[in-house]
């Protein structure tokens, strides 16, 4: 059944909120008629049991991380800690107003500045702002980061070069920030391909973003060779940090010679997803990008209080009101704090060896659904559905469809976008060996199934609230707020 | 240290034999063993769950929050009380731990909030596209002119010196990307100067942007400024994008920017159920009018129907998107702000149809009692006279520095609102949660904290005289 | 599917807590040998995501109230607001330890003695203490002080009248308490039989325990003539309070002549029930019962500080450790003064006014479902099932089953014992009038189901993740705990 | 005033016309005209929800809670740290909200939780059959001497002075009810004297209680104690039914109850994942041998199997509750502490099978540590020598009345603990939670707070001399 929407329950007159009293004398004519609203918002009318019960009712109609394994490759569906959502909430924290006197904030800046000092020495970059609201702001931030580097020596380059692996936001990325995209290939092995990124490095580049391991799953072993060829023509290199979660402790995007780098809070550091965020997307640079970062900086004075002041003239700016996603960085801080140096480490070997085993465990169908590249992976990997489709008669889509059936989420399907028929599948390391086990059983299961009767998968998914939803016709005829 | 795995040792020798390899170090053999780094990362070491909160407790017990003092601090977020359903339903796991809605038959009820999110901004803003949020309210204003550059392509953005300085400032740091010059109209009597508004607009100008109610609290003449750059009228390519950034607690008495005239409304959702959290995650709210729907930055959800000709919801129009269109997308941004938009439609949907008017009634007439009590000190007075909804703008004395006298009133459990260095003046915010009393009591803690700097001068003037 | 138990999950050396460091010289023979414990709980080992999603799924097994309708008679399921949940969770209530001295805890003493007064308000009845754990809790308290009561007074009375319609609780209260019941009939109006009661009033007789309005949702006009009755004998008057959802501002058990009342802050004062507590039951007395109540009690003195001390030594008693549910306290208090005193009286006329419509409503199947009593009720009412059973061939058991179908949590059912198949239904106040038509409308489809195949409801549910459960044969042969 | 009912004017007349009224007045005809409360009830005007918060806030910063103080206060209820993922689980609507699981098939995942809590507790004392739950510990001990009434009817209780007093106290209020005299058996040394309590048992005796550790921390001779009672052995009916009252917490590394003649073990659930809440709600376990599982207080879920074959669980055991035997139950106990019970039982799966080992070895090695810091201050000593593993007792100098001590302390930030007046002593808890930091601060402030009252005594010693 459907949940009708919140506008069409409710009756005129009913109510949640109630005013606190008038307490001052009234006085009319405050906001005159002209700047007065003639009919106030139809929002709607309900009391409050109706507005628990309604959102209650339709948060279950949703799949989440608490209920099931949810292995969206480049996601990093990870274990969101209550204890996170305890510190986040305390007063302290959560009430603090981001106007109050640094001062009188004190806690706060020293968060943020023990944060910044260990996203540093995660990433081997030791200049960090937390301010970008999500990864793709941390892109932009790190692509205005080179430009401002660039002109400041004088130079104006207009490329970015980006391999076809790439995450969309980095191409999209470029565009806003007035950069052109010039596209790197993929070698055999699911690296970049070396002579054509020789070919396209040039002195008008601004810039290589590149991911490692990228979204293939793959160590790109090439990566000090790259880093040199980007260097030599002057250029900088900017790793997107999606993929941190495979490395933590084990080696640094500093140390490979990268100079920017962002992160993702809400992937490697737990902050939860919110079905569609918040995130928080810091950036940490090497020296020579530092008079770049965003303004405000947190800085320790002599007295080893905290303030936050503009630093550099040479700032990009801004990128968004206040600090940035204060209540993630107290999330990704507790993380943090409760994992330590090993704890990370121990984290990301358990990804990669989570992601390793149940890739041996799915070659039991590697018929069907191969390995797009090398033998082993990083955190994630990439399954291709083209023989699945070929032989079985069954598409990647419907493959995901139906693992809904068996209570999966389905893994990140069509990307990357150059295997055909992907499947990027990332376990992470919070999930035990039985569920991996599961859902391995489940997609042979299903394979079995398709190989009886495709026609299963191709109508699936069959016990979910709703079936399968017309995207093209939403699209066609956009209904996007309820009619009144 | 804590941990969050599950791979006892059983575990790990099964699982490394299933793969064929003897440890885990081979795992990582594609890394240059130049590049593996030889040593613990140089972090405080991992701690049980009960010493991370001791940890994160005194960190918080070293912040002086709106639960420790009668706080009158705003421009641009504000200490609005935030109701326990809300704090209930966004630690629902079901709300807070899945992904953005990818597989749309297990995510309807993320993707109905969407809706209803974006039918209740719309609401709001008198606009009738929105979509299911961004990042916040500054980055939003910025997406904006973004939108605009995408539509019409003109290099100019014109702004008003109202706007929040953070927003004019990320503008002015988007706007060095895609490639535009920001030019700055300033404020007369503490609403943008409409001589020097109109002037500024010429036939290279991509956008407009102004806020309501303004940095400084006030009211602008919406209609007026919309109007001056041809707002909601035309085809919508040949002139500029009229832009406001709106303060949607407002939005229930004031005039809604959809019958001004303005054709893109951004703004802070903060106010809307979300805590202060020291400056987020809170959520910017982006709507439109029709024109301008498939040149949106992020989600919007929409309804559709299902194999079954059942109603259900999808995100939709991803064709602007960046996982499709790549470097053509209308945006970058993916991830945004979900949950905090929940928060802000469970908030409307609590305040309701009545309360939004009654709360924007309320904080009007308190507002007004609060300037006129603070005014009645000798010596302050305001910044501009133009009408005020929920916060407000003074000047002090000359002989009082405001940075000396808000330490004043801090001492006293008072934060009598945000300095204005420039005006030697305070922004001073009011919400439902600052009663009377807490206003009377502003009062007379600010009239002593003047009265005392008075007192220095004197002081120091006799000294001096004695001299 | 069924979900595997928290022993049948996880695998050896997984865990979630991690032991603080023993930061102190380890010793050795602390506790000898034959102290100790050979060999550990058998606890399970999993790590927290498993624990976490373990009981998230669990969770959803269980339907709630802020889900669906509730309409457990007799158990006043209205909304829980989450503001309660708030206030109790403040560290300055939630962490308080009961042996902190009074004079570091005059907030909760505060709290405690307002909401004394507040219920002695309510009720009529002066003198409250709030410390029995549950409803049954306070009946017991009850009863021995009325006990104490007659023995102060050298006399022995050793029996109990309760009505047949009575709670459960109320005969075993008694027996508990070593005394006697006495059943006295009902009338035909639903009330006390008068003649009944007249005939075994004597002067062996302790109390009568009395709900009013009684579990057949009427209200005995004759309360007056009763409560006469009953104390010409000397005896005591109780008022069992689980019924006050339906009186709160309108008539007071104290005016109506009861001596003693209890109250369920899980019922009237929204305490959520939390699958079977916690409860609170405080009681409620007139002045001459008062020197009988349970220590210690809450004073104030004459600096206007409060204390907790033993004030009488006639009291019964401890009934429990430290104060009483003091969690509940903070809940239900809040709910008081959320409320007012208008707000109270609204929510009883709501909840009155909800019932009879609901009752009105499902006047259209009077022919299989007629209202066992009288013509309008209180808060709740009862229907027979009994035309429905000879005619349509479903039970009222089969009834209650299907609603599960139709997604509403059935009645009461088969109490009071009086009415046969009896349907006891309790919408409460907060529920809208489109949840009480839909509730109706399923009713009226499930009758009209059954006139065309009774077998439907017969084998209801048939969308729970359960079917009918064996409930005899698990009484037979015990399985009460995981074997291992 | 706040309000939670959703019946608009135009609901209120459809309804009385449904009904066939014409106001609602008329739905209390019944009610005689003088019994009709012909005013407002005299409280307080409703409030919105705010102004409740801020009311509720205020009475709780009156409080001196386990976040302001370093606390060792025990005696039954303990500040250990309860995991977030704990409130996270106990505020979920699907386990807040529902009643008593009286219908098996909507409420599968609160009656797998009562089976597992079941098993758990069962494992923790070594005794096959437990219940879902009682109210608390004292009148969970009260309600064992109540089963032994239905057992063999015997009307003597025989109890160790080392219970709780306010188990004790319970008892006897409980025993005046059902009939029954109890005799109290002191202590010796700290411990239940043997010689003593051997004496006090006889034929009349139907129930023997005793504690472990008892209430001033000392760790009782279990084996003895009950043995000298029979427990354990030979027809229930013709003995004494031995009753314990347990420490959960303590039960990683102490000998469990059914492993030595326990018949009945009850305790306070508290320490297990509950808050202190001062004072409740918290939860009672209830353990047993099988001869006395049918005559149990309270609700046993049991595992069973549907109309398919389907594992399920239901409410088992029904025939000895109140609602089916009514007067001939084996107790009245209704609603119990499900929710409470569900935290215990997600502490225990936390704490895992090895945690409850450590758990237990750490407050050993503090517990001990403690004990000989504070015994190092002049004039402090042990009140007894017997192994103590998570609380322990000690008496101050003469000269150095505890209730003085612990105010000198209390404005130190430090609550020593309990006060045991009549002993002139503490009883001082120890948790995780409190470090040998926390232990090293207690011992100098405690030694202070002692040589001041010293230095009083001298000077008005001094003083007294003078005159």
């Amino acid at each position: 059944e459907t949940i009708e929407t919140i506008y069409e329950k409710g009756a005129p007159g009913r109510r949640a909120f109630v005013a606190p009293e008038l307490d001052v004398p009234q006085v009319d004519g405050l906001l005159p008629d002209e700047l007065r609203r003639a009919e106030g918002p139809r929002l709607p009318e309900l009391s409050e049991p109706e507005i628990v019960r309604h959102y209650v009712r339709l948060s279950k109609r949703n799949f989440d991380l608490d209920s099931g394994f949810y292995p969206l490759g480049s996601c990093t569906m990870k274990h969101n800690p209550r204890l996170h959502e305890r510190v986040a909430a305390l007063p302290g924290h959560a009430r603090l107003h981001p106007f109050q006197h640094p001062k009188r904030a004190q806690g706060a800046l020293e968060l943020m500045w023990n944060l910044e000092r260990a996203l540093g020495e995660i990433s081997g970059l030791p200049h960090v702002s937390l301010q970008p609201s999500a990864g793709s702001h941390g892109e932009l931030a790190g692509v205005l980061l080179a430009k401002a580097y660039h002109a400041d020596r004088g130079e104006t380059r207009t490329k970015v070069l980006t391999p076809d692996t790439a995450h969309g936001t980095n191409p999209a990325t470029v565009t806003m920030a007035g950069l052109e995209v010039v596209k790197v290939g993929t070698n055999a092995d699911g690296g970049v391909d070396l002579d054509d990124l020789r070919a396209k490095a040039g002195e008008d580049v601004a810039c290589l973003m590149l991911t490692n391991p990228n979204t293939l799953g793959v160590f790109d072993a090439n990566i000090e060779e790259i880093a040199r060829i980007v260097h030599d023509v002057g250029a900088v290199l900017y790793y997107d940090g999606a993929n941190l979660n495979a490395i933590m402790g084990i080696t640094r995007p500093g140390d490979m010679g990268f100079d920017i780098v962002h992160f993702n809070l809400h992937k490697s550091f737990t902050q939860p997803h919110g079905g569609g965020g918040p995130g928080s997307g810091p950036i940490a640079v090497s020296e020579r990008m530092e008079p770049y970062l965003m303004n405000p900086r947190i800085v320790r004075d002599d007295d080893g209080s905290f303030d936050l002041r503009d630093v550099s003239e040479k700032s990009i700016g801004r990128l968004r009101g206040f600090q940035g996603n204060y209540g993630c960085f107290v999330r990704s801080y507790a993380y943090i704090r409760s994992l330590g140096a090993e704890g990370l480490k121990d984290a990301s070997v358990s990804a990669v060896l989570n992601a390793n085993y149940l890739l041996a465990r799915l070659g039991d169908v590697a018929e069907h659904l191969p390995l797009a590249y090398g033998r082993l992976c990083m955190h994630e990997f990439v399954l291709s559905g083209a023989p699945m489709k070929r032989e079985l008669g069954i598409k990647t889509l419907d493959l995901a469809k139906r693992l809904l059936d068996h209570g999966y989420h389905p893994p990140t399907v069509y990307f990357p976008l150059l295997v055909d028929e992907a499947l990027l599948i990332e376990p992470t390391e919070t999930e035990t060996r039985e569920t991996l086990d599961g859902f391995a059983d489940a997609i042979k299961t299903i394979l079995a199934e398709a190989a009886e009767d495709p026609e299963i998968a191709r109508t699936a998914p069959h016990t979910t609230p709703v079936r399968r939803l017309d995207e093209a016709g939403a699209a066609k005829r956009p209904v996007i707020r309820q009619p009144m | 240290m804590s941990t969050y795995t599950a791979i006892t040792d059983a575990d790990r020798e099964a699982m490394l034999a299933a793969i064929g390899l003897a440890d885990t170090d081979e795992l990582f053999a594609a890394i240059p063993a130049a590049l593996r780094l030889g040593r613990p990362l140089d972090l405080p070491p991992g701690q049980p769950e009960q010493d991370v909160y001791a940890h994160l407790r005194e960190l918080a017990a070293r912040n002086v929050s709106a639960e420790d003092e009668i706080t009158f601090l705003g421009g641009g977020m504000y200490d609005h009380y935030v109701p326990a359903l809300i704090d209930m339903l966004m630690s629902r796991s079901e709300f807070l731990t899945p992904y953005t809605p990818y597989q749309p038959e297990v995510s309807q009820g993320g993707l109905q909030v969407m809706f209803e999110y974006q039918t209740a901004i719309s609401e709001l803003t008198a606009l009738p596209v929105a979509n299911a949020s961004v990042y916040e309210g500054p980055s939003a204003l910025a997406s904006a002119g973004y939108l605009a550059k995408l539509v019409n392509g003109r290099p100019r953005l014109v702004v008003s010196a109202g706007v929040h300085p953070h927003a004019i400032e990320t503008l002015r740091t988007y706007a060095q990307g895609f490639g535009a010059e920001v030019v700055e109209v300033a404020l007369r009597d503490g609403a943008t100067d409409l001589d020097a508004w109109r002037a500024a607009i010429d036939d290279e100008t991509g956008a407009v942007f102004f806020a309501n109610p303004n940095f400084l609290g006030a009211v602008e003449d919406a209609e007026a400024l919309a109007a001056a750059a041809g707002g909601g009228t035309g085809d919508e390519r040949s002139r500029p994008v009229v832009i406001a950034s709106y303060d949607p607690i407002t939005l229930g008495i004031l005039k809604p920017p959809g019958e001004c005239g303005v054709d893109v409304c951004v703004g802070e959702g903060q106010p809307l159920g979300n805590r202060l959290d020291f400056g987020g995650p809170s959520f910017g709210f982006f709507a439109a009018t029709e024109a301008y729907l498939r040149r949106m930055p992020g989600r919007i959800a929409g309804e559709t129907v299902d194999a079954d000709g059942r109603r259900g919801f999808v995100l939709t129009l991803q064709t602007r998107e960046q996982h499709i269109r790549r470097e053509k997308a209308t945006s970058n941004i993916c991830t945004a702000q979900a949950l905090n938009a929940l928060g802000g439609v469970v908030y409307l949907a609590w305040l309701g149809r009545r309360g939004i008017v009654e709360l924007g009634e309320l904080l009007l007439q308190r507002t007004h009692y609060a300037r006129e009590a603070l005014c009645a000190i000798d010596g302050v007075e305001p910044l501009h006279r133009r009408p005020v909804i929920r916060e407000f703008a003074v000047t002090l004395p000359e002989w009082a520095p405001v940075d000396d006298v808000v330490e004043r009133c801090a001492a006293e459990g008072v934060n009598p609102g945000l300095a204005l260095p420039e005006h030697n003046g305070l922004l001073v915010a009011i919400t439902e949660q600052r009663s009377r009393a807490d206003i009377d009591r502003l009062a007379a803690v600010l009239a002593d904290a003047v009265a005392e700097q008075a007192g220095k001068r004197e002081m120091t003037g006799a000294s001096n005289g004695r001299h």
